[in-house]
This record gives C-alpha cells, structure tokens and sequence, in this order.
C-alpha cells in the first residue's frame, strides 16, 4: 500500500530520470561503490564483507565431507543459503524465510552453480561415496537494496579466497590431512549484474528507492568469456525483446570492472 | 547444465532429437478449459509428459487481512507438485524450488491482470503438477492463464510460455527432461504476444550473447504457438457450454 | 457460523427428506455415479483418477525399497496420505493438513490395511531388513463431499492397477531388477461406504450440501467376503444400535456394485 | 490384527484370557474427580495399566476469535501422550495419531454438553496420557467425561467408553494391549447410557455382521459398567468437599 | 498488561511482606510442602511424581542405547525436557515449548548435568560407538508457581529411582541382558532452591501470586558437599552482590532438608 | 565443566594461562558505535574472537498487537547466531541454547531501560554472532548496551557483561573457549555500574562459597574495565558524526 511520502518519492525519481539523472547522481550503468573485504571470519574456511553502496553482508564458506547426490556421484556439493538478518531492516521480521529471500539465494546459488565456476568433479573423495561439500551462507546485515548481486559478490569473494582442507579417505571414512589446504578448483569468475527499468529506462544496481519503484528487473550473470550463463527475471511488469538485449550489452560491460575487484580477492 | 555428460545422442546428423522432434517443433499439447466444478476458473494442460491442472478463485476478499491492498486486487499463486509426480516420491511440504517457481509465475501472469479494477481483493492462482516433464513451469503458466479466462478476470492479454534452449551446440525449441539434464541450457520464456512483452525469463546453462537473442526468438516463436492452442481451449468450452445449454 | 442461506438449504433439504426425496433425486441407499480410470500418471508405478458425483480425485502409487517398521521385520510397508488441494474447494487453504485431512488419510489407510487387501509377507525383501514399501498419495482435485469413498476407491484402484518392480539383495542392497514386473499381492477387495445421518434417515454418499446437514456419519468397510473389517463413526451426534446394524446392512449392500466396478481396473 | 501370528494364548480351553480375566470382565477401574487445582474440572483415571489425566476449563472465551460461534458454544479437544507413557520413548509433538483421536474424542463427547446454552465461547479438554495401555480413547473419554461434569459443564448424559473386539474368534470385553497386538478385532465405542446413543465408534479387524452385532452389545454393557464408576466418582468428591467445608 | 485485581493482589502481598509476612503464612526461607512419589510410571525405567505445595509434576525417565555426543563419546547421555501440559494452568496453550519452558528445560538440566549427579563415564557400552541415554521428561500437571525447583525435585527422584537395564554390544549393536538391572551412578544428589525478590525481600520457592509480583528470581542449586554447581537469574530487575551472596546462603540451608527426603527415593 | 579432562595446561606456574593472559585480563575488546545505516541504533564488538553485531529498532508500533502493554514498552531480544559463526556449520533456525539466550539477555537489558516512557511499544535488540568464542553471551550484552545507547533509547544506566570462571582451581577473569571447554567453572555477569546491580548471572561449573564470592568481584572488575569501552565507543561515535557535519 503505497503511502503519500512513497509517491512523492515516486514522483521525484521518475522526474529526474526523464531528465537523465538518477537520485543519487549516478549514471544509469553505473553500479554503487562496491568495497570487498576477505578473511574476516577466521574460523570459516573462506569468508567476505561486501558492501555494495550501504547494502552489506558477510558471507562463510564451510568446507566439510559431505555424501554426494544421488546420481551426482562423481561431483562436489555446493550449497548456497541466505539471511535477511532482522537488524538489517525495519520490516525484516525474524523467522523462516519468505518467498523474496527463497528467490536471492537460489538466484545466486544458480549464478555460481551454472556458470561452473568451481569444478566440482575435483571435489569427489571417493565416487559415490563421499565428496567435499560447499556451504555458502549470506548474513544481510544492512539491506539497502539489491542483495541480489551483492550476496553473489559476496559469495563468490568468499569461495576465491577459501583454503580447502584435504581429506582421505580410510576405513570408508574421510580423515582430515592437516597442514595440507589448497586453493579452490576455479574455472571462471561469474559477475551477477541487476538491473531495474522503470518506464523505458533501465538502471543497474538500483538502491532501495529506487527498488521500491522499478516495474521490473532482471539479473544477468556473465562468465570470465562474457557469455550469458544465468538469467533471472522478476517484478510485476515485462520487458520488451529490445529491452532484454539491451541489458545483455549493459551487464556483460558492467561486469568487467566488478569481475577485476573480484579477482583481487583471490587467496 | 554447463557441462554435465551424457551418452544420449541429444541431436543426430539429421537434426532429429532424441524424442523424434526437429529443432524447432514443440511437444505434444493440449489444453482442456473448465475443468473443475467449485474454482471460478480451471484449466488442464498435457504438454509433452507434464499433466498438470490450474485453479482459479477470485478475485475475493483477502485473509489475512493486513495482506490486502486498498489500491489494488493483489495475485497469489501456488505451485505445487503431488508425491507421485516424481521418479522418485516427492515429500508433500512445498520445497524452495516450489516456493520460487511459485513466484516466477505469479510475477509472469500478474501484468496480465487488469488487478487495479478489484481493490482489497485476492486472485488466488493454484497450480498442481501431477505428473512432472521438463518445462513444468511453462505449461503450468499456459494452464494457468487459461483458467485466469476461464474465471473471467478481466485480462490485458493471455500469457503463454514455451522454453527454449541449447544442445549439442544448437539452438532448440521445448526442451525435454533429457535435454535439460544433458544439454547445454534451458531458457524459460512467458510471453504476451499481444503486448509483446516477456513476463518470465530464466536461464540455467551457458549462452553467447548471439545464442542468447536466437534463444528468445525462438522461445517466442514456441509461445505464439501456445497461444492458438490456448484460444482454442477456450473457444471449445465456451461452444460446449453454448451447446449444452 | 450457519447462514441464512445455509439455513434455507438446510430446510430444503429436511423437508425433502420427510418425502423421501434427496435433493439430487438419489434414492436413500444410492451412491453417486462413479468412473474409474487408471494408468493416468504413467511416471507412478499405478495410478486412478475417480469421480463419484462431483469429487475427483487423482492417487498415485509410488513402490520403493524401504526399511520395515520396527517388530514387523516380515512385513512390507503401507502408507496413505490425502492432501485436499486448494484448487479443490474455496474454503481450503495451503498448508499443513489438518485434523479432517489427518483423519481422511488414516481412515483410507486403515480400511486397506485391516481388510488385508495386500498380502504384505509378500513384501519382503530381506527380512527384518529390506521390504517393499508401497505409497498411496490421494490428491483431492474437486470437493463436492464424501472424500472418504471417493479417496477410498481411487486408493484402491490405484493398488489393483499397480505393477510391482522385482528387486535382489546383492551386497546388501536391493538392486532392481528391469523387465520383472507383477500383480500386487492382493487377497480381497474392500468397499468402503459412507453414511450419513439426518434425523432418522440414513443417506448413502452425501454430497457436499447434504455433508453440512448430517447429524452423524459412519464409515463402513466390508471386504470381499461381506464381512466388516474398519468403521469410523463421525459427527457431532451419536447412532442408536439399531440405526448402527442398519447401517452395516445398507454398506454390505451397496459395497456390492462398487467391488465390481473396482476389480475391472485389475491390472 | 487381519491374522498377526502369535504364541501367546489369548483364550486358555477355560475361557480365561492371557491376563486371567473372564470373557466378560473389564480390567481394573478406578476414577478420581477433582484432582487438579487450576483446572475448572479434571478426573484421573486408572484403567488397567493406562493412567490418564483430563482437565477442563469453560465455557470461556475463544482465542483466536475466528473461531468462535455467535450461534453456540465449541467444545476443543486434545489428546496428548507424555513421552514416557510407551514402552519406547514417544517424540512430544502430536503424532497423527494422536490428532485423529483428539478429533474422535471431541465428537464422541460433544453430544453430551449443552453447549447451545453459551454461544460464543470455547470449552476445552486436554487429556494426558501418562501410561498408556490397550484402550487408551475410552478410558480417556471416561475421565473427559467426569471432568465436564466437574467443570459444572451442563450435560445432557455422561458418556462412557469400553472397548470389545474378537480373539481366538470369539468376542471379548475390553480388549488390553496383548490382545490388541495379536488379537482379531478391536472396537472402541463410547455411549450416552440415558440417550442410549453410541457417539464413538471404530473397528480395527475382521468381523462377521454378527459378531458387529454381538461386539457392540458387549462394549456397551462395559460402558454401563463405566458408567456406575464416573458416577461413584462423582459422588466421592461432591461429599468429600462437602466434609471439607 | 496488569488488571485492578492483579494490582490490589500485589498490594495485599506488599504489605505483608512490610509487616514481615507471606500470603501464605510460610516463613521467607520456607519452601512449600513437598511431596515425593516414586515409581509412579511402571512402564518408564525410573518416574516420580512431585507436589511442591500445589504445583504438580510427574517425570518419567527412559533409559536407552544411543550414539554419544561427537567428542564426548567416552560419555553417555541425558537429555532433560519439559512440557506445561494445558491442563495446568488456564494460560497455557498447546503447541511447541515458549522461552519460558525452553528456558525451564536447560536449568534443571544444567543443575542435574553440572552437578555430575551421574557418572557419565560409567554409561559406555563401547568407547566412541555406543553409549547409554538417560532421557528426563517433565510432564507439569499442575503450576502454582516455581517450576524450577517442582521439576528439579521430579527429575532428581525419578532418576534415583532408576534401575538401570544392562546391554551387551554383540556384531557392534547394543543387546538387552535381561534381568541385570542396576541401580544408576549416582555421585552427589543437587538440589535446586528457588528465590524470588520483592523489594529487599527474598522469598524461597515463590508459589504463583508472589510469582507475579517479583523483581528478580535467581535459582541456586547445590551438591551434597554445600558447593555452589548451577546458577540462573532471571526477572526483570537485577540483585545487589549483598543479595546474591544472601541468596546463596539460603539456598545452601534450604537444600539440605530437601536432600534427605530426596535421598530416601534412591531405589 | 565439573571434571573434563585435558591435556591443555590451563595455568602454568607463573600464572600464565592458555592464551598467554594473566589471571585477571580479559581479551582484547573493541567496541564501535553507529556501524549500521538502517537501524536506528547499532554496535559492532570484538570480545577475544568473538565478532557480534546489534541492532536496535524503536521504540516502535507492537506487532502483533496483543503483544503490546498499555502500561508499559516492552523489549524483545533475539540472540542468532550466523551458520559460519562456529566450526561445524550450524543449522540456521534457532536452537534451545539460542532461545534460552535471547531471553537472559532481554532479562539482562531491561532494567537499564526507562520503557515506561514509552507505553504500547516496543524496542527490539537484535544481536548476529558472526563469530563465536567463550563469552559470546557477554559480548552480546556489551555491544546491544552500546547499540541501545546508539539509538537514543533513554537508559537508567549501562550494562556490561564479563564472565569470570575457574581453572586450575583459581579463579580468573574473561573464561575464553579452551578455558570453558577444559575449566571447573563458568560464570557470565552483566552488571550496571552505576545502580550497582547485577542483571545476569549463570554458572556452570562447581564453586565453593568463598569461589562463589570472589568470581562475581572478579567478573565485576571485568564489567567496569568493558564499561569504560562501551563509553568510549560512544563518544568517538559522537565526536566523529560532529566532525563530520
């Protein structure tokens, strides 16, 4: 239920679009300052704090064996969960997660997932039996719009910068080697880019103000070769076939800047 | 996706999947328009192996109540998959891949809906897979726009979807759950021919940016073709109903 | 809370029944027509979709290895579970069942079990150790009464339809055998008949406008030998012995058709 | 039940069941009134080696109010079993089970209250199982039963509840847990001696239409049997508090 | 939200505390009459049922073959819950545990626990595999006021009443020996003294009306030897260290008659 | 606690414990003030390794309402901890231990809180372990006092919280992980220094009275070195937003 404050804000968002700007002055391709810190959970085996504009998270990557799927015997695990934490904002309420926070972190489990960026079939212990699994867990601290790319930022930064334990296996069972960790199998760095239109206009990693007011958004997820390798549509409008390319171009060119920060962060 | 192995040859030199089809021809489908007696609206779709059946009630008062909006109708929308749907039994409890394909569809029939006419109310859209094939999502939106009709909410436009995707480095229309499982990518599309919008857009696997654009053509392509399917379910319903009375 | 509307069909249909009529123009004794079909969901291992009257309902059988219970080593397993979809009626509501759902299941189930329809010594695997576990899921589609018959015979039909998937123990674990698919081992076929009280008028198969009226109702199941093998007695009021012997009568009667109607769908 | 071998002889060439009563006999009875503070009503009963509590409070108000009748009165019901009343220690969330019964047990006692005198308000019976035996719902109900009546709850008519069932082929009163494993048949039936209603009945196991007959007969001879004891109960606590004071 | 009723009850109880009285004419260090009966639940491996003044508990213990803790696996187990059945209070709802009862649950298992009552070490069957569970279940049937120490009682007495099954490990599982029961490892029997304050006043074992109005609550629970094992504030005020050493006097010489009458349930 | 065995040498024999600390030092503690945009009041604490962030919102509307008090505001407290915060994966719903927390905390709190000012309402202190040590509950109380104080809310006094514990048979301040697992005792204290009361207090662990004694004056001292940070934190915050504007 839309408020008289939230329309005038409306208002004021879409006026200055039509005059090219955005509210807080920044170009319509341009994402906000994305600082990425690793290493600052030494108990996990790999952890990040991203803050993209005030939006931030803290993400723990947990490397232990685990059983392989079914019929995924020969490959990795990767698991990817996410929190809204309740002191990240007055409306988040505590308790199991809704539908929008069931939606983030299977949009970037997927984004990692699809775009095979860890090879997991270096992660197997002994064929469909036991094999290393990946626990990626997002904590939202502060929500000021987009957790979708700064949960993937945050998540990806984590697992670049992991040290993976090594186990063998004896007696059926995997027994930790100690003093033996290794970089994690990398093939590629996915960058996840949102974007927002509102009227005709498309805006990358829309703020909170602006979230409240897009007609529809679109997070596009690019590989280290610039392919397209996850796609995720949301909001309660379309796009039209035009507007879908053009979002391809903005996210794969958006991407570049944010994959060399990421590459950084690589332990 | 991205890689995963197979022995299923997914394309032979002919251009001829593995389930017979060429490149750009859609599974079987058919659609059955009011088919339920208490939902205000309902429809059932057989595309390819999915069977699945929609239910429409709306729009209505909103409980709880504090979920109501005074400018606008809202939409809900459940999708859900029956234990038996499955190779293996599936666990009744919705799973977060139920409650995200749940919103997906809500998010791709809601422009579709003239909502803004029904303030404080409810259209409750309710989904049941009873038996599962790749492409659920699709045809459970084709289901589900045809009953939103049949129900009689006022519409904009039908929504109809169709996936398209990539095997053996080719682009192809409907992909089937051995293609999902062996192929390349699967592109999920809703579309609004006459609006010609996208409501819906996923992606799993790895496309070029060109792939991509030929993706969602041919996508479209497969959901124009829906469509007539989509009128004409509701043109049969309305001339049995017609004959009957 | 009845309404004045509720009211008045409640009235019409007492008055009617005081001329003996039913408000469908159903004789007393008289179940709603039933259709059966089965092999609907190919992907289960048997399937029926039933309509009696109005209610529909679509039940699928899943057959798996599975552990046995506890002190029952030389028993396969049974389990039953109903779900009233939301689509099926505009009072039902997603979510967990409840107490009428829990008790539809368990009444279905039982009258399968204690009947002893199937065999289940001949589902045993290893003993004490592997058994065959069979998986009746009833998916109630429309709501127009009476789910205890309507799930009842697509359970059954369900069952009688099934092929059953050979499997061996080797190396401890039951590994399928292709190609080796047989009958269920069923003994006897129960008919379950439902019955509700309104005044002194007993009514077979109430449909839903009559299921709001009923004083009491009462489920019996006879086997195909006539003999009773599980009742549920329902409702806010009580039977008399003398209507109670009635209505065991009226069930052995009217199970008659209904036996013959659901030994066709023998695979 | 349906033919589940045993070596236990559950009728000795005497007549004499495996725990060495009579066809006929009912275990051991014993019923308190009264004996919970906060409670408005409460009984606890013994019946062989089930010990049940039930407690009582309303009419009064009904929270969440949704649920309340502007035309009558509702009754609620729960049936609980404590996770040391079976032999393997019980998980204390309610069981299906146990939320079939509570609903059984509801109806089998609401037609004895007056609850149309108190429209929109709740009365509620919580039952908790400390031991559990063979019978468990009819002792329960016998115990719910003398708590509304403690509760001052106007009622038309106690209910009491016995079970018969069939062992070694011939009908028995008041089957215990041995014979509820190994036995023919078990059927549970609760009855309103003065309205001469049966307001609980089920049956586990194979039955002639005689044997339904003669089952029935003899399970409502043990509710009068119950009957006399929820009355003597009574009493005992009414001249009790009455020396008391 | 306090009513009149509750306001002038607190008053009433003030007052008297002024003139150096409690509403129920005990003296402050007095604990209300308890009664301890064990045996109570045949069926359970050790039970008790417990009236302090009008509250009622009755505890069952199951004794049972179980894994042990990871890293703890030269101990066996026990595990304490508690339930507020709703027959107790007319304010008690079903549904699971609130903080009150989780909170209720971990101190008298905390009290029982860190008061190594029971040797832990002498329930392995086999080191790291297989060791004995002790499992305490409070069922509350009656609460009027201080759970903490009605319970605390209750579990103690049911698990000195235990007798303790004997299970032999044969092929790695857990056998039943039958009849070589024995009695449990017992090394100090706690006892858990509740006190709550108002004002200056401290009141052992509050019944509910004081319960009501007090600042702050503190339960001490002491072992044979007088010492200090377990301690829980809790309440909405704090204590002064003056209190708190007071408090802990009183606990001490408070425990010791409840002690001897806990001591005569040993089995 | 009472009697766990250890290889570790807990205290050597110059009074040096496991991590290099003398009997009466704490870890190192550092506390930051404001570290959040959207809470109205926020801290950030180090407390040895543990690494917790509060957050407060209000006062503010109660939902749901029957919560609220007409006479009084109310706090709400939840203690959670991240599924990376130890070193097995913890499942993210909120355990027993988790529960019984949030509550000690709130209980902690509360007495600081002037929330009769603010009848109807609530203030609600939400605290993330994003890294667990020993005395994680204690820094929780620390920075939520902080973060209390950040948002404004007016507070009768501090409180800090320090454990004192006892290894070796000696009694120390600030028990840190290996301490906890391997000690004799552990005994958490929030105390506000200024209306020099004690607002928590636990123990496990066995204490003679005159340990007893000594551990609250130790875990005392504790409290009062935290509370000169705690003020710290706050006027750094207060200096830098002036300098700022």
């Amino acid at each position: 239920m839309a408020s008289v404050l939230d329309e005038l804000k409306r208002k004021e968002i879409v006026d200055l679009l039509a005059q090219g700007k955005r509210i807080d002055g920044r170009a319509f391709d341009q994402p906000r300052p994305l600082s990425i810190e690793t290493g600052v959970i030494p108990k996990a085996n790999g952890s990040a704090r991203v803050r993209l504009g005030d939006t931030e998270i803290v993400t723990g990557v947990k490397i232990q064996p685990d059983k392989p799927f079914p019929d995924l015997g020969d490959k990795g695990i990767f698991i990817c969960t996410a929190e809204v934490l309740p002191l990240a904002h007055p409306d988040v309420e505590p308790g199991p997660p809704g539908e929008d926070v069931i939606e983030l972190a299977r949009v970037v489990d997927r984004g990692i997932r699809e775009s095979g960026m860890i090879d997991m079939s270096q992660l197997v212990l002994e064929k469909d039996k036991s094999v290393i699994g990946i626990f990626a867990d997002n904590s939202v601290v502060d929500h000021d719009g987009n957790l979708f790319d700064a949960c993937s930022y945050a998540t990806t930064a984590a697992i670049l910068s992991c040290k993976v334990p090594k186990w063998e296996i004896k007696n059926e069972a995997p027994v930790l080697v100690e003093g033996h960790e290794s970089a994690p199998p990398i093939t590629t760095i996915p960058v996840s880019v949102t974007m927002g239109r509102i009227g005709e206009h498309i805006l990358v990693d829309p703020n909170a103000e602006e979230w409240d007011c897009i007609d529809a958004r679109i997070t596009i997820t690019t590989n280290s070769d610039g392919n397209i390798c996850a796609i995720q549509k949301g909001g309660n409008d379309g796009f039209t076939v035009e507007q879908l390319l053009k979002c391809a171009d903005i996210s794969a060119s958006a991407a570049t800047k944010i994959r060399e920060k990421l590459k950084q962060t690589k332990g | 996706m991205g890689g995963r192995e197979s022995t299923l040859v997914l394309l032979d030199k002919n251009g001829i999947r593995c389930d017979g089809r060429k490149v750009t021809e859609p599974r079987r489908i058919m659609i059955k328009a009011g088919v339920l007696k208490n939902a205000d609206g309902s429809a059932y779709i057989e595309f390819g192996d999915n069977k699945i059946i929609a239910g429409v009630f709306g729009p209505r008062d909103v409980h709880p109540k504090h979920m109501s909006n005074t400018d606008t109708g809202i939409i809900r929308c459940r999708y859900h998959m029956s234990p038996f749907s499955v190779t293996e039994r599936k666990n009744p409890a919705p799973s977060r891949r139920e409650i995200e394909i749940s919103k997906v569809i809500k998010e791709a029939l809601q422009p579709s809906l003239m909502l803004e006419k029904f303030p404080r109310t409810v259209v409750d859209v309710f989904i049941e897979v009873l038996q599962a094939d790749g492409g659920s999502r699709c045809a459970a939106i084709d289901a589900a726009s045809v009953a939103l009709a049949d129900a009689g909410i006022p519409m904009r436009d039908m929504v109809c979807a169709c996936a398209a995707g990539k095997v053996a480095d080719t682009i192809i229309l409907d992909v089937n759950n051995e293609e999902d499982q062996a192929g390349q990518a699967d592109m999920p599309v809703a579309y609004m021919p006459n609006l010609n919008k996208v409501t819906l857009l996923q992606l799993d696997g790895v496309l070029t940016h060109n792939e991509y654009k030929k993706c969602i053509e041919t996508a479209i392509d497969g959901c124009k073709l829906v469509y007539q399917i989509q009128r004409k379910a509701l043109t049969d319903k309305f001339f049995e109903n017609g004959g009957n009375q």
